[in-house]
């Protein structure tokens, strides 16, 4: 039935502008089979969809085979250090509200070196999308075990297997307090799509978790493997009840995809008054005047 | 008694009202028509410990916070154990004989001060401690009642009409004990004209007020010692501007939401400290790479590690001019004044914005607490740069060359939104059109472009493409030792070279105000003017003195001081003479 | 055709063999009594791209990667488009014809070689790809049938028998084909006896070994190019040899750990590369303050930012020297070779042990991954330091002077869980005995001592107090130029001077390996025993020449390449006799 | 009743040592009235009952007013830098298994400037003591904004309020999959203690976030606030029930003290096998000649 209605959605859905529109002339240097073409599929599709305008996006991406994604998108972006996306993301946001701004991370950027923002961003609820593309391994630098990597997994660094219990990343947002918690497969990136598109217009900070098998150096998790456990989240499931989510979240034997929780609350730019700030018509020289008198 | 100017040091313990008690002097004699500046040491715990605040006034302007002392009013005897030791010989000690009284070998003269009797008996409480050493200061060197209590109205009037009244009678009493029982000291007429403006200033102040004046209109940072305020500066007048000022969860993310903006389009900076800055080494390297503005303010205090935050210490120089992996200069300026750390902040956005570089100003915790008072800014002589944006012609067939192999080295710099182009800002190694390119070519052509920048910048100063000077020389007739200093060294210097003039030595004094690049003509011209280079530095090793070695042909003779202390001028010109 | 040595590249497409050919062929030659020496690049992308393998092989021990190509055998165009330029006058080109065939007007000689048709025809699979490339490269410079076919055995014996015969069978027919069309390359007779035990190393097995050989028993690390090796390398060894491996959540807490379980008495480390290195400034400086001995390693790459994370720099020195804000020396170790990364390791932990500081040992991108044939190391020989404990005399009275002052600097070192005391180390400025305190004395005491540990080591590295040279120095009669370089140019200079020396050029050669403390006696030697001092780096700015510069009467001439890639023997020689 | 059966234990409680054995020469240079006095009185209170001997004790301690823990009391100890306890404190616990080691961490020093660290070291279950004085608010910089600070709280770095919604350290641990998640008040430093005697016996990852208000900087989070807020965690509480738990400390209208989670999982320690490979008898050189004929 879902799917049923999932293809018709499909059918009757008006792109506003045509997916290739949003291509640029650099040909993704992913290996063949990798989990994040399906990935940049679904962001084609979704911008496509939005009809937004290239000159309004900007994509800030980490370091990881994931983060060559801004490469391939027409679009402004900022290539930055190895997990620092979500720094960034939020001085291009603040600085520039008008923008659409993407976070895109692997797993290792977004959740070891860079996890240490994540809770404070959920706390900001800066409008904005992060999308983490995970496939459970350090994919650039070919094969080391990552925050999501299966406890037992063997790889460069773990050669006798992990000794750490994965962290679910959207467990993690929910308990950071983001206001926006999904979950999708770059399989399936028309579903992966649609989030994107219901992330975009949410007026907070817009969190995807999408799996992203990396065919060449994680054995574990496959696109094989992930499609047996994957279910979409039922359709009675209220998307603003936190402990439910929690629940779909810890779900040893399912993961869960779509929608686990939405809720509204004012963003970052709402609570800093940014609109009506940068509207301001200001003199500066008067009021840097006017400043200067108190300090005589 | 008649006097050129006079230092009074305050000491007690922490929270007892010793840096109010300076503070509201301080401001008193301003409007009194006199100079000060003032220096202030912190207990480095959180409460309690002995706190100090020592006030230079004057009817010049002054410099420093002078070196030995006029007046030493303890309010405890750890206040006296500590400080006799540096009173002048006719240096007067001023004490609460309620808390101690100097032992009787103690050879100065002293004079009794009953801080809290006094308070008790003219206001009917012990509260007005603090209050009664500013009015029996005040009175000493010549600020007229009318003038504190004025003040004292200001500053209380939010704590009702009755702390005023009570605050002002405790003044009033100190007034009148200190007309009987202490000498008066002369300092002459001022020559401060009564429709001058000066405002009253910290270091840390004035670069707030130079970045908001520069344009900067986004600030993050993290709290730290001694950088917190400027930071909180920021957050409380920044939006009054149109600005943002968000407190970041690291240094990392301070830095990174900096680069976000600017990369965005806004002036953006962000103010730290030694430790925060160690944080920040990998972003600045991305600033670098990625050709985007951004200024860092690190208000040195005294290291290695967590160190000595409340102390001072030039010690961050050999990392701002070498600090990052990788070959990636910064440009790096040192203010030398509170009044400098208003224009070198202009300096250092113009500069960022121009050449889209990451500028480091490096302020000291002794600038950036001591307050003085600083001529009125003129706002409208304040020359702005802003960042080059792409011409029509720049974006004609549809590409947009975001790293332009130019002559300057510098390319024009689109904005995220602009509907003329796009590009994708990166920290690979990249070409014109930011796509990521390995090639011994290339990078070796990236490489220059990058460093050519500074070269253009370097020959832009040169020719005075900068408003102010950046840097300071005064050679005089017959000099034959030179001094080359940085950052806030600058007023005692100064001073000690005053005092060797009066002594007939005449020498020569080089302060760069840009530490990167060099003003290289300068400081050739200046070395081969004088015999000997002499370098003083509040540091251990000898930064700037190792930067001259490795680009000048010099043996400077170095002065270290590392104290967590600032040099005062008489130990200056005592080093000085004797090394010279 | 006989020669000295000759130099063979493998190009082609990542992930198609490159590198395996390359690999293989370089451990038969061994076998065969042939000293080698590799140098590889890779693609930068994650798959595909071009992969280069380049072997030198001789009978002679070799100390470069050699200069133009003797051989160069293309998988594809890209392979003959990106390397045909570097091939000698009589240089050869092996193609495989299904691919690509020269252009008519290329000079060179030009040999097919069908890589998949061979393999097809004598295997039955066109899998065997590579190994005709081992075979018929192998025919052609001497190595035996046999010698070749038992490591084919070795190597894919864990996938069965089966692949065992087929790649054999292919390796039969390359040389048979090879013996026919390809002209043999005479190297002369092995001057490697048979019973002497040689090593096959690169240069981050050597680091790793070295590291394990000190006694290293506690490693952690973030996976970085060109770094992860040395850690995967460490988590699959070392939990034999008693210690422990954990890969972190990022650069601060992989160097977090190690200062822990140094605190808690293991000699620990932790392997990074510039963008990782510049994560860990903040607690390097913890390091120093708090006394906690600790070897950090980085394999510097093409920077700055991302840059060229397979790319080769010597990128690093400024920041290894200076990169500490607040007065924070760290000891540098560059590694001149293979071997050295073997020796210097364990000079690292012995150091950083024995004076309880950081030490850095800055190997590159080249040195990482190249292999090469090392004389195996005798294990007695090897001398192990270990840090001072108290003695019982140290702790009587019962209070423990952690940072006791004492000549040398260093204080004795209490191991967490003796019972004889008790310390809390810290990054904040203190006593001898822990306690926080900043007076003025305090502080200068305690920077006194600790900068006081650097020069007892640069003593003690003077008077031999070290196994084996810290600094490699030959000044042959007669010279007027004098090289001073580091790290892995070592050997590429040395083959320059001996071409030099061909022309009737002698040219004294400075390296030193310990960078700080500079070997300074030596230093002064060498300058003042040459004419002119030249340093070829591969960066741009020129650190070492800096470095010099600041702190020797001597200007430099340099020489700079900033390419990503390494200098080859010829072209330093021609630099060299340009500039000299 | 529980507090009936608490002074039941109190008085039954055999100290093996007394507190004041654990009293270093140097006195605390906190400010009259700070909540850290009462942790640093349970600690002395937990070691004497434990009765454990100061060697055998490692304090890692961060940056803030409780940073200064340390020096305070008699043992091994490293005051580091801001927001690294826990990267050094898992050296000194890994390559010493024979120490207990404790973490002493303020708010901003635990969940701003090392929050990233956090979730990594729940998932390795490392045995040691983690614990967090939250005042929220950072004094030893004289009062800005931290991660626990109420949105609405003016500080020098908020001086209209926040815009933040602040943490919670407890939901956080639970989501982590920390194996011990207490919380404790220090006010009530008794029963502080016992939570600390309780974390030392567990074999992993024990967090105690303990309140520790600061009179001077936060106005907001007082001893009067919070003691009208806490209130004990129900006895029959499940503490091996994770969702139990986690709504446990999402209740907005009370602080919930006590023990919210436990369970039995196998320590770093275990799971690396440390001990064993401690006690292994190596002949290194042996050793490293067996490696080496693997390059020959
Ligand atoms: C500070 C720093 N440390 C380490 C690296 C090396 N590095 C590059 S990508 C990467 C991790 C890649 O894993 P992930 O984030 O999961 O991305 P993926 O490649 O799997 O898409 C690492 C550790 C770096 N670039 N910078
Ligand atoms: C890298 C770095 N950044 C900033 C600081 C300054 N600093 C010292 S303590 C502190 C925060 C204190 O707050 P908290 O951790 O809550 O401890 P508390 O003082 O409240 O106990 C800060 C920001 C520092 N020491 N190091
Ligand atoms: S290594 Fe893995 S993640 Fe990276 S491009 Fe290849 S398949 Fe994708
Ligand atoms: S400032 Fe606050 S937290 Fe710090 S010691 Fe004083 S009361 Fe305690
Ligand atoms: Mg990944
Ligand atoms: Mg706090």
């Amino acid at each position: 039935m879902a799917e049923v209605e999932a293809v018709q959605a499909e059918e009757t859905r008006v792109d506003k502008r045509k997916a290739t529109e949003y291509k640029t002339d650099l040909k993704p240097i992913w290996c063949p089979g990798c989990g994040d073409f399906g990935a940049l599929t679904a962001f084609y599709n979704a911008f496509a969809e939005v009809g937004i305008d290239t000159k309004d996006v900007a994509i800030i991406s980490g370091i990881g085979c994931s983060g060559r994604f801004g490469y391939f998108i027409k679009s402004y972006g900022f290539h930055v250090v190895h997990g620092r996306v979500l720094p960034i993301a939020m001085g291009t946001k603040v600085a520039n509200p008008d923008l659409h701004v993407f976070g895109i991370s692997g797993d290792g950027d977004a959740l070891a070196i860079g996890g240490g923002h994540i809770p404070h961003m959920a706390r900001r609820n800066l409008k904005m999308v992060y999308v983490i593309l995970d496939n459970a391994i350090y994919g650039l630098t070919k094969g080391q075990a990552s925050p999501t990597s299966p406890e037992v997994m063997k790889t460069g660094t773990t050669p006798t297997g992990g000794f750490e219990k994965p962290l679910d990343p959207v467990l993690l947002m929910l308990a950071y307090g983001a206001t926006f918690v999904a979950r999708g497969y770059t399989a399936k990136y028309k579903a992966v799509s649609d989030l994107i598109v219901k992330a975009m217009s949410h007026n907070g900070f817009a969190v995807i978790h999408a799996i992203s098998p990396c065919p060449v150096f994680n054995k574990n998790v496959t696109f094989k493997s992930v499609s047996q456990l994957v279910e979409d989240i039922p359709e009675d499931h209220d998307i603003t009840d936190r402990m439910k989510a929690m629940e779909l979240a810890l779900d040893k034997d399912k993961i869960h995809l779509g929608l686990f929780y939405q809720i509204e609350e004012p963003s970052l730019e709402d609570k800093l008054g940014l609109q009506d700030r940068y509207a301001m018509k200001i003199d500066s020289t008067a009021r840097m005047n006017d400043l200067l008198e108190r300090f005589q | 008694m008649s006097k050129q100017d006079i230092v009074i040091r305050i000491g007690g313990e922490g929270g007892e009202g010793v840096i109010s008690a300076g503070e509201i002097l301080s401001r008193a004699a301003a409007r009194s028509q006199f100079h000060f500046f003032t220096f202030r040491t912190y207990p480095a715990e959180i409460k309690g410990g002995l706190a100090m605040f020592q006030l230079r006034i004057s009817r010049r302007q002054v410099l420093s916070h002078g070196s030995a002392l006029d007046v030493l009013m303890c309010f405890n005897q750890e206040a006296f154990d500590n400080y006799w030791k540096e009173l002048k010989p006719d240096g007067i000690v001023l004490y609460d004989p309620k808390y101690f009284t100097p032992p009787k070998a103690f050879k100065n003269k002293s004079i009794p001060l009953e801080l809290e009797q006094i308070s008790l008996d003219s206001s009917g409480t012990t509260r007005g401690k603090n209050i009664v050493a500013v009015g029996a200061i005040g009175e000493m060197i010549g600020i007229p009642y009318d003038t504190s209590a004025k003040l004292v109205e200001e500053i209380f009037l939010r704590k009702g009409e009755k702390v005023v009244l009570s605050n002002q009678k405790a003044l009033k009493g100190a007034c009148e004990y200190s007309k009987k029982a202490i000498q008066k000291i002369d300092l002459g007429e001022p020559e401060m004209s009564q429709d001058e403006h000066w405002l009253i200033l910290s270091g840390n102040e004035a670069l707030a007020l130079g970045a908001i004046s520069a344009g900067c209109r986004f600030c993050t940072g993290y709290p730290i010692t001694p950088a917190s305020s400027v930071l909180e500066f920021m957050a409380r007048e920044l939006p009054g501007f149109g600005g943002t000022v968000i407190q970041c969860e690291d240094e990392i993310s301070a830095i990174g939401a900096c680069l976000g903006a600017s990369f965005a389009g806004a002036k953006a900076m962000t103010p730290t400290s030694g430790p925060g800055l160690a944080l920040m080494t990998e972003m600045l390297n991305l600033a670098f790479m990625s050709e985007t503005p951004i200024v860092v303010v690190d208000v040195q205090r005294s290291g290695p590690s967590t160190g000595m935050p409340t102390k001072t210490e030039q010690g961050d120089l050999r990392y701002a001019l070498y600090g990052s992996p990788g070959e990636c200069p910064r440009v790096v300026i040192a203010p030398a004044s509170v009044r400098d750390c208003f224009f070198e902040m202009i300096r250092a956005f113009n500069i960022a914005e121009k050449y889209q570089v990451a500028v480091l100003v490096l302020s000291d915790q002794t600038l950036a607490n001591r307050t003085t008072t600083v001529k009125r800014f003129d706002l409208n002589k304040i020359h702005i740069d802003n960042r080059i944006q792409p011409s029509d012609e720049d974006l004609k067939n549809d590409i947009y060359a975001r790293y332009k192999l130019t002559d300057t080295g510098v390319s024009p710099m689109l904005i995220p939104g602009d509907p003329r182009g796009a590009f994708i800002a990166t920290g690979l190694e990249h070409d014109e059109y930011c796509t990521p390119g390995y090639t011994p070519e290339l990078h070796s052509t990236m490489t220059l472009k990058r460093f050519k920048k500074l070269d253009t910048l370097a020959a832009d100063l040169e020719n005075g493409g900068s408003q102010n000077g950046h840097y300071f020389m005064d050679i005089p007739k017959g000099a034959k030792i030179g001094i080359i200093a940085w950052g806030a060294t600058f007023g005692p210097i100064r001073e000690a070279l005053e005092m060797a003039k009066e002594t007939g030595v005449e020498i020569a004094h080089l302060h760069p105000k840009v530490l990167w690049p060099l003003p290289d003509k300068q400081i050739k011209e200046f070395i081969s003017s004088v015999d000997k280079v002499i370098i003083p530095e509040e540091n251990y090793l000898g930064h700037l003195s190792e930067v001259i070695k490795a680009n000048y042909d010099v043996k400077p003779i170095q002065i270290n001081k590392f104290e967590g202390i600032p040099f005062t001028p008489e130990e200056l010109f005592q080093n000085i003479m004797e090394v010279g």
